[in-house]
């Protein structure tokens, strides 16, 4: 039974400057900001080790952080859209321990207009249908994911990814008139 | 039955045309009307519900209503199925159940054909609902239908072996 | 010169008899033998989340019953769990104790269903209409109590709607005492029906150390022997105040883990639940339900991830807060979403018969998966 | 009045034109394509169970769209379905009708306004006869829906070939 800091100091030493920070502010959970570029060996890592042993990952979330600035697009026929810039997508994975009855958070944030994880689908074989749904929802691309295409959303939808805060809804899908 | 109706209608023809229909209308059509009827009302009893109720008393006019909906509904033929197979399969399927009557008595004097060999003749003749089937399946052009009526077929093939076996011991043991 | 055989891609599509709803299913068959599955989702996405993050706290419950519309109460539960445990509000004991009944009242009706569906794609209709028949006298619990049949918003973010019927005690008694026999009548009519058990027993093997590295829980789960119910190891509410045992499968008519066990797994855990709601009934305690209930909720910035026993499995709940009345985000974790995952590995070499048995002894919701 | 001059007032099937007899016989025997969406479709098992039963209308459930004639759109219509219910509904021989079950099916339903991969509404894809509201309807107002398409086909006449639903506002 490890606490996050022992977590993160163990992490700490092991992967150094890929392990960012641990957050504790905010109430209920604390978590620890890793990058996104070397979550897989941190996952690999944290399921292997004898004293860790994450064996099952419960859940694995894009959020739209929302905090870039908006800008309003003044232009042709969109006039008044307002589209955000900057500021970061970011990925969130919980973690748990069947046998040591632990558990852990971990947050990887990419920026908005190139948001690109490495996949952890080889630490955990479930990561894979849950990453497929983050890319389909936000557009997060998972770096050699088995096969990324969306899950939730026809296969030919494009007018972008629904979960984003600024998305806007297109007027017509195959002659069906998407708006109320 | 077959010289009553010669004497009566006088032409040979008509009186064989007659007798050949006879069983049909009153012993296989109302049979399966009634049996249809039977098994939603049983089953639903079984099930603890009540099963058709609105048409006629207790349901009874239901396999009818059935029936006259059914001539109703639109004959629909898809576009790439090979027409003449598709519309040959159901009589097929229909003449293989329905001929083998022919060689069962309906009463002491009354049978559609005299011939010895009437047991061959209904194990053969009810091989060629297999054959209506397959064809079915076939010509529907049609990946679902061709699985399916492959594994009809398999089913109906696998039973037939042991009826055919209980055939042969009843024969071996009763024949005079 | 050998035969040249080709495989063939059958879909199993959106409308099928036996797919539980709106599910397609890819089969790539050699024959009759399955080589692969490929399950295509989403034909049910109604953009929960994209609701939950347009909604107030208290409108998202509602939507929360109509992801797993079989365990709607359940789906109440695990989302005012996460919000009583981001605002810190202290639920008065009577709730929780009316929450557990509740709970378990739609475990049973919701497995109910789960075992019905299953007999009849297995081919027995009887038994889904002698299930359906139980059903209904839970659904009249519900409906005397919250006045809806099967979407309830009754659990509210600390505390519950409406409190309980006068005479609800007395009818949950009555259910008691004539369901148990049912659920041997039931045992007699499918478990131990011949056909039943030569079509499911070694059929669709869930091997562990798969199920625990897909993230697989729930009847699933302790059907393949592992005894893992957050029940008992990660507790919520009152539950650690019942004596009741968790039902693991143990390979009795086939290898551990294969379709009869996932079946007979919650056929026990609805006698379970009997035993909860039974000893719920006896100690629960007098008190106002809606005194909790905060007039605005309007949790501090911050985020949350709950997870509950759903009767499908782990249901978990992250949601993150940015201080104002609409959650930033709401994302769920669905049992069916996982279990559909480890699907395919399921089916590899069995028949096409076959798929229809796994699919439905895993017991999956569309509205749970597609969200 | 005697038994049998009662029994002849009714409209009873030895007096009726053959115009009520086909109708007659096309309303008592509904069969519904066994297809179910989200949450109304559970209360549309709950109806053919036992507690309100439909099969007392005459109404089975069929497997394929090939051998019904009512398909009742239980649940919500999203887009990536759309095109199948449109394509299930053209499979059907030709006297079919449509019962809308459910506010997802009749317009959109809770999801009406940021379901952005919703259809609001199944009759901007087929033509609907019967809209019965709820969410999910209760199985006595899914019987009434019923009971009113049965008095829909009762009216009908085969003389003009009437359109066996009107087509809603489709796109």
């Amino acid at each position: 039974m490890k606490t996050a800091e022992e977590i993160f100091n163990q992490l700490k030493e092991k992967f150094g400057n890929a392990i960012i920070e641990l957050k504790t502010d905010k109430p209920v959970e604390p978590f620890i900001i890793v990058n996104p570029l070397e979550v897989d060996k941190i996952c690999l890592f944290l399921r292997n080790d004898k004293d860790l042993q994450f064996d099952s990952l419960m859940n694995l979330s894009g959020v739209d952080d929302a905090n870039g600035e908006k800008v309003k697009s003044s232009e042709g026929e969109e006039k008044g859209l307002e589209t955000i810039k900057g500021g970061t997508l970011s990925v969130y994975y919980h973690l748990d321990s069947t046998k040591l009855k632990h558990k852990l958070t971990l947050k990887a944030s990419t920026n908005r207009e190139k948001p690109e994880v490495v996949t952890v689908t080889e630490a955990w074989k479930g990561a894979d249908w849950h990453e497929r749904e983050a890319y389909d929802m936000y557009g997060i691309i998972f770096l050699n994911h088995p096969d990324l295409r969306r899950i939730l959303m026809p296969y030919d939808w494009e007018f972008g990814y629904p979960l984003r805060k600024d998305y806007k809804n297109p007027e017509f899908y195959q002659g069906m008139k998407v708006p109320y | 039955m077959y010289d009553w109706l010669y004497n009566l209608t006088g032409s040979e023809i008509l009186a064989m045309f007659i007798v050949s229909l006879l069983p049909l209308f009153v012993f296989i059509l109302p049979f399966a009307l009634f049996a249809v009827l039977m098994e939603r009302k049983v089953s639903a009893h079984m099930q603890d519900r009540l099963g058709p109720m609105r048409t006629g008393y207790h349901g009874i006019l239901q396999t009818i209503a059935d029936i006259i909906k059914l001539l109703q509904k639109e004959d629909l033929v898809p576009t790439a199925t090979d027409k003449m197979l598709f519309n040959l399969a159901p009589l097929l399927a229909f003449i293989g159940s329905y001929a083998a009557f022919a060689a069962i008595p309906f009463s002491g004097f009354f049978i559609g054909t005299q011939i010895d060999l009437g047991l061959i003749f209904i194990v053969g003749v009810t091989g060629l609902v297999v054959a209506g089937i397959l064809m079915a399946g076939w010509a529907s052009n049609n990946k679902y239908s061709l699985l399916g009526a492959m594994r009809a077929a398999a089913q109906i093939i696998s039973y037939e072996i042991p009826t055919l076996l209980i055939i042969l011991t009843h024969q071996c043991l009763f024949v005079k | 010169m050998a035969l040249k055989t080709e495989e063939m891609v059958l879909n199993m599509g959106p409308q099928h008899p036996s797919t539980h709803g709106v599910l397609r299913l890819e089969l790539q068959l050699d024959g009759e033998i399955i080589k692969n599955v490929v399950p295509h989702i989403g034909y049910l996405h109604r953009c929960f989340e994209k609701h939950a993050e347009a909604m107030t706290y208290p409108q998202v419950i509602p939507y929360t019953d109509r992801m797993d519309y079989l365990a709607s109460m359940y789906n109440e539960f695990g989302y005012a769990l996460a919000m009583e445990r981001l605002m810190k509000i202290e639920v008065p004991e009577r709730v929780e104790y009316i929450r557990v009944i509740m709970g378990e009242l739609q475990r049973i009706a919701s497995h109910l269903v789960a075992l019905g569906t299953y007999g009849a794609d297995i081919g027995a209709f009887t038994p889904f209409l002698f299930c359906f028949r139980d059903r209904e006298r839970i659904l009249h619990l519900f409906e005397i109590t919250c006045g809806a049949r099967l979407l309830y918003n009754y659990i509210w973010i600390g505390g519950l709607s409406h409190d309980l019927h006068p005479d609800f005690i007395r009818l949950t008694k009555e259910f008691i005492k004539d369901f148990r026999p049912n659920v041997k009548e039931l045992n007699d009519l499918l478990s131990y029906n011949r056909i039943f058990i030569e079509r499911t027993a070694n059929v669709g093997v869930l091997p562990i150390e798969t199920a625990i590295n897909y993230g697989v829980s729930g009847p699933n789960i302790r059907a393949s022997g592992m005894k893992w119910d957050l029940r008992k190891d990660d507790p919520y509410s009152v539950y650690h105040k019942f004596d009741y045992e968790i039902p693991i499968g143990t390979g009795e008519k086939g290898k551990t883990g294969d379709c009869w066990d996932r079946y007979f797994v919650r056929v026990k855990e609805m006698e379970e639940s009997l035993k909860i709601i039974e000893q719920a009934i006896e100690q629960i305690p007098e008190g106002d339900v809606t005194s909790a209930i905060p007039k605005r909720v309007k949790p501090p910035e911050g985020q949350i991830y709950t997870r509950v026993e759903n009767p499908r499995g782990e249901l978990g709940y992250f949601i993150i807060s940015d201080g104002s009345l609409n959650p930033a985000r709401v994302k769920v974790r669905a049992p069916s979403f996982v279990t559909m995952q480890v699907f395919p590995e399921l089916c590899k070499g069995f028949m096409v018969a076959d798929v229809v048995a796994i699919l439905g002894s895993v017991d999956i919701v569309l509205g749970e998966i597609d969200r | 009045m005697g038994l049998l001059d009662q029994e002849f007032t009714e409209s009873n099937i030895v007096i009726a034109k053959t115009e009520d007899l086909f109708n007659w016989a096309r309303l008592s025997s509904l069969w519904q394509v066994g297809f179910g969406l989200a949450c109304c479709a559970i209360e549309m098992m709950a109806t053919s169970a036992s507690h309100y039963d439909f099969d007392r209308f005459g109404v089975i459930p069929r497997p394929s769209p090939r051998q019904s004639d009512v398909i009742i759109i239980s649940g919500t219509v999203t887009l990536k379905m759309a095109i199948r219910v449109k394509r299930l509904y053209e499979q059907m021989p030709d006297p079919k009708y449509v019962i809308s079950m459910g506010s997802c099916a009749n317009c959109g339903g809770p999801y009406w306004e940021h379901g952005y991969h919703v259809l609001k509404g199944v009759d901007r894809v087929i033509p609907v006869d019967v809209y019965v509201p709820g969410c999910p309807p209760r199985p006595e107002a899914l019987l009434e829906g019923l009971l009113k398409l049965q008095e829909k086909i009762r009216n009908e006449s085969i003389v003009k070939p009437n359109k066996s639903g009107f087509v809603g506002k489709s796109a």
